[in-house]
């Protein structure tokens, strides 16, 4: 959680130093993320767990083991980036080796692409499970009722975990102003898919509950429908200023205080770590800063196999 | 000989049996009905999606970036302008991602006027098709262009989209398909499936059809001729094909090469042509503003243009929101065989 | 329903005799469609009702009066069809005078435009209503789900009937082959939205239902959707040859023969009943054969104001 | 002078006063953000709707078929692409019931790139927008233009298209709109609305505004010229005019018609400078194969072949996937102030 939320703050000062053009990221996200990426079974092909995620998830990928560099590279726009050359926005990420498909700036599209890779999976049998995730307000797009659709049809359930991470805000829109369901998770219920809601502001009961769930989904290869509530600590994006929101919680401090009282670290340990991440994004920024552009020259590659 | 719904049956049988095809799917292509349009009878693969087009281009994906190779349909291309960002999205795909993932899947629809199909279910979907880079483009007008390109399509690694003309479906072909029966009744007994009661249980009883496709970016001269160059494909290839027939009984020679590709296209083949008869026109059934065929007279223009003696024409569909049901509206709105030998007999007769 | 019943076995009948092209409608919804025309406002603007309607919808309007012939001279797609003027499909109405919004052969779409008829009720006030209907399968698109949820915003919940026909097919494709959900209309609950079902082929629940259901729209301002059960008595369409099918129940007969039973009618009465319907849908179809066809210079007509 | 942003939300105040315009909504559109480019700030029938494109253009077709006023916004044009059957439906409607049901609505949306949009927020729309007959379609390259032609796109009782570049909002006009203050800092002041806390219940002090408006259709020469004409709009437009001054230094008379509208097109202006110049490029950023620019250059190929010096010319987007984050990608994938110099200096030294 430290380390992520550090990545995060790294690469917002860097569209205050300039290093990065636009912003978009998950810091208050992380106590929901980062046990989901624990859970993760993670590696290529059809026995590992496929992730369609979208541009809040960098917690996931961190808890996965994803090197801090290799977003600043690509928040820095540098050839060297592994997830699209310099091509695409910060936290849009892809990784093969660890299923991760590429992330796409269109809301909910994911939601409909999921199905694809759930049923791959359904298939082939094994545990592997599909894991999509996206926004609160993202889910008043078609594609949220098509991946309930799609993922229910009676004998051909798919093992696809259907998160909706509610911060209760699309941009400055309230989620209150725009949806009249009391819970998102709860559409899944007309379609026969079980569904929860949990604190996504609270590691222990998101790492308990997605426990949980993900086993039933590797077992029973059902779909499942969760909603997780958490903080948007920096606005929207760099657009809005991505200043920071004083006014929700931020579960790295308060679980930071937590372990702080119950003895389990000292203040001094945080504070250490913390520094050490800190650190390590600024020594990352110094190397993606001599790293190459992409070469103009390459615009035509990678149309076509 | 085989119709194009047979030919890509057919073909599909090949892809799932020999081509690693693992899903036929999309609205009513699995039994009973095996498609609107029956292209999809007999096949162990397919199976009915929901009534959602957004889901079947999203799952098609999925599978792709599964390892899975999915052939899904589009019922009528009239029905696919809900999904044109999931489109762009498996075209961009490869590209986003520097080559990391591929995305191979074949996306077929029927496409085009010439069945009645009124107000919104005319639509040729060149332009848009073309404006969309990462995908391949097909368009076949002959039931074996319908069999080998659509082997060549399960065997391409980047998403295909593949479109044939629902006038041109049921239309049986002149050249056989390797492997198909000498007579048309034996394939149809082999492999249509029977109405009624019979359907149930039914399995097909498949020719022997050894490997054989064509190229996908190979345009086909469907007429020789040194006159004019006519560039088109889909419903109005045959029709510009008996159209030089005739005009040839009046001394006017004009080569018809039918692109079959419309991404990547065979440019060669336009070049060798143009330089020959110094007279082109693009020919298909679109709506005429920004329209495929503008874009080759652009090319021919720039890259040609002293080679030619006479301006480079287009001729498409009339620019209206939509094709009346009435057939005296539909004959007017859409190229036939009576515009398109007025269009060569005017171009030919240019003097510059 | 007799009458509308005639009418569409006329236009079945004029693709036989090669007097239209292609044929689609609704025989087999009768009982359903014809109190719901009944229990409609008509007329134009935002004090009467607005309706959204697909191609099987030929029996709402013939209850509300509309007069046979036009919609035999859309199938002879002649100059005179008043709907289109021979330009689009049968069953695909437009009716200015009487609130009825062009129908679109794209399924589903209807249910992401009516939210805006009934938004311009709403902020009307009075007792005007928009009706949307349309078929089972085709709840399958995303259209559904927003059409759900523009129509349940808090405090801006929209005066709209939400219809679902439920024929159990999509074309060919069985209902339950493809969808997980028990009950299409019970996706409203998680919108907090009011749903129901009913018996469609039953003319005295129906009209005592949307009685009730209309009567509530109309007063408290709210949405509701509704879930009618109906037989499809020629199948899709002409593509799929239109033969009448014997075994689903047919409304018309069944209440016809309660009726007689009943001593309401004599089996006389609705034989001479049927005989004058089909006796003025030939000879409309003798008067539209005497219509001129479109004006093919007319092709830009209407393009523009 | 006002930006492009400040002369939507002028134009807009005037639709909702004095126009009847009854809803300007979409994602983010109304308090307290009032449009991600600030375009719908202090007006007073703006709200937020669901995040939900084809929500906003279906709900804004149905108020249009009620009889109101509606101006919709897609938040960038970039989401706009899970929509493209409904903008059909709302193009088609008028024809399809013979002219019985008028479709009055604005669909508003920021285009094209340079604000390092990276893959997918990077899209021109020329070439689907001018292909769905049935919409006008308004593309402004000044904030006077986008005050005149938003009044004017309010008034027409047809759907139009209305797009703004996003590279271009933020900056200052160089003619005044009627009525706005001779001071930016002033106008600033009464109509942009404050950040923080102090937003709260502000309302703005709107300039009083005299009717005005630019006709829809009506093409505007930027830079005379005699020797190349150069058709172009949106954010090449601005580029187009400085290139023409530049190479009005070496000699080379370029004539720049920003043409403002694409559909319905101002021909007859292209007619007569390319009768003047016998040379013609046109120039937009879109992708290049099946690009609007071919339409003009096409019709100018058939129309005015005799006339032509040299073969026209169409500069536009390079043909990939998506336009590249870095700007080492960006920059070569879309036309530069460079580029257009060149291509322009190209045209004119061509001798036939
Ligand atoms: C199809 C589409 N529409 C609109 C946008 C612009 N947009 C980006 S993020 C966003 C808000 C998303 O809110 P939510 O789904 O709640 O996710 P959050 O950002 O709150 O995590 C919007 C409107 C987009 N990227 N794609
Ligand atoms: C967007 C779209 N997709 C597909 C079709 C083709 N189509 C027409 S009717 C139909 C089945 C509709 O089934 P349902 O919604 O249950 O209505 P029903 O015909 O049973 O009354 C299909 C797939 C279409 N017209 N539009
Ligand atoms: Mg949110
Ligand atoms: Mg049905």
């Amino acid at each position: 959680m430290v380390k992520s939320r550090a990545l995060e703050e790294r690469l917002i000062a860097m569209t205050r130093s300039s290093d990065g053009f636009f912003w978009i990221g998950g810091p208050g996200e992380e106590a929901f993320n980062v046990p989901l990426g624990l859970l993760v079974n993670k590696g290529e092909g059809l026995d590992h767990d496929f992730l369609h995620l979208h541009y809040r998830s960098s917690a996931i990928l961190t808890a996965m083991g994803m090197p801090m560099i290799d977003a600043i590279r690509q928040m820095a726009s540098k050839a060297t980036d592994p997830h699209t050359g310099g091509r695409n926005f910060i936290n849009h990420f892809a990784m093969k080796a660890w299923n991760v498909v590429p992330g796409t700036s269109t809301i909910e599209t994911q939601y409909a692409v999921a199905p694809g890779t759930a049923l791959a999976q359904k298939r082939h049998g094994g545990h592997g499970i599909t894991i999509v995730n996206g926004g609160d307000a993202g889910s008043a797009e078609g594609d949220f009722a098509t991946c309930l659709n799609w993922s229910s049809r009676p004998g051909r359930e798919l093992p696809l975990l259907i998160i909706v991470v509610n911060n209760k805000y699309g941009i400055s829109t309230p989620f209150d102003q725009v949806h009249g369901d009391q819970f998102i998770a709860r559409r899944g219920e007309a379609f026969g898919i079980r569904w929860d809601v949990l604190n996504g502001n609270d590691p222990v009961e998101s790492h308990q509950k997605l426990s949980e769930i993900i086993a039933y989904i590797r077992e029973e290869r059902m779909p499942f429908v969760l909603e997780a509530y958490t903080s948007r600590l920096h606005g929207h994006s760099s657009s809005s200023g991505a200043a920071r929101v004083h006014d929700e919680p931020d579960c790295v401090k308060d679980y930071g205080e937590k372990l702080v009282a119950e003895g389990i670290f000292t203040a001094d340990d945080i504070a250490q770590l913390e520094k050490k991440y800190r650190d390590e994004g600024l020594a990352a920024l110094e190397q993606a800063r001599s790293e190459p552009d992409p070469d103009p020259s390459t615009i035509h590659d990678h149309t076509f196999a | 000989m085989a119709n194009i719904a047979q030919a890509l049956r057919m073909a599909l049988h090949v892809g799932e049996t020999r081509l690693g095809v693992t899903d036929v799917f999309g609205e009513d292509v699995g039994p009973p009905l095996g498609g609107v349009f029956t292209a999809t009878q007999g096949l162990t693969t397919t199976w009915n999606s929901p009534l959602d087009e957004r889901g079947i281009v999203g799952t098609a994906f999925g599978l792709a970036l599964a390892g899975q190779r999915a052939v899904a349909e589009i019922q009528f291309v009239d029905y696919i302008y809900n999904t044109i960002d999931l489109l762009k999205l498996v075209g961009n795909c490869r590209w986003s991602c520097n080559g990391m993932f591929e995305v191979p899947l074949v996306l077929m629809t029927p496409v085009g006027s010439g069945i009645h199909g009124s107000l919104y279910h005319s639509h040729s979907f060149d332009t848009f098709a073309t404006h969309m880079p990462g995908w391949k483009v097909v368009l076949v007008s002959t039931p074996l262009d319908a069999y080998g390109l659509m082997i060549s399509a399960i065997q391409d690694p980047n998403p295909v989209m593949f479109l044939y003309p629902k006038a041109l479906i049921r239309i049986p072909g002149s050249d056989k398909i390797p492997g198909e029966p000498e007579d048309a009744k034996e394939l149809s007994r082999r492999i249509d499936a029977p109405v009624g009661a019979a359907r149930e249980g039914w399995t097909p009883d498949w020719p022997e059809l050894p490997d054989f496709s064509i190229p996908i970016g190979e345009a086909k001269t469907i007429a020789e001729g040194t006159d004019v160059t006519c560039v088109t494909y889909g419903r109005t290839a045959p029709l510009a094909k008996k159209a030089a027939a005739k005009l040839a009984e009046e001394g006017v020679s004009v080569e018809v090469i039918d692109l079959r590709t419309l991404v990547p296209y065979d440019w060669d083949a336009i070049v060798a042509s143009v330089k020959k008869t110094r007279r082109f026109i693009a020919i298909n059934e679109d709506t005429e503003v920004t329209n495929f065929g503008e874009h080759l007279a652009r090319r021919v223009t720039e890259e040609l243009f002293y080679e030619l003696e006479a301006p480079p024409k287009v001729l498409a569909g009339a620019n209206t929101p939509g094709i009346g049901l009435a057939w005296s509206l539909e004959q007017v709105q859409v190229p036939q065989a009576a515009d398109i030998e007025r269009a060569l007999r005017e171009l030919a007769a240019i003097y510059a």
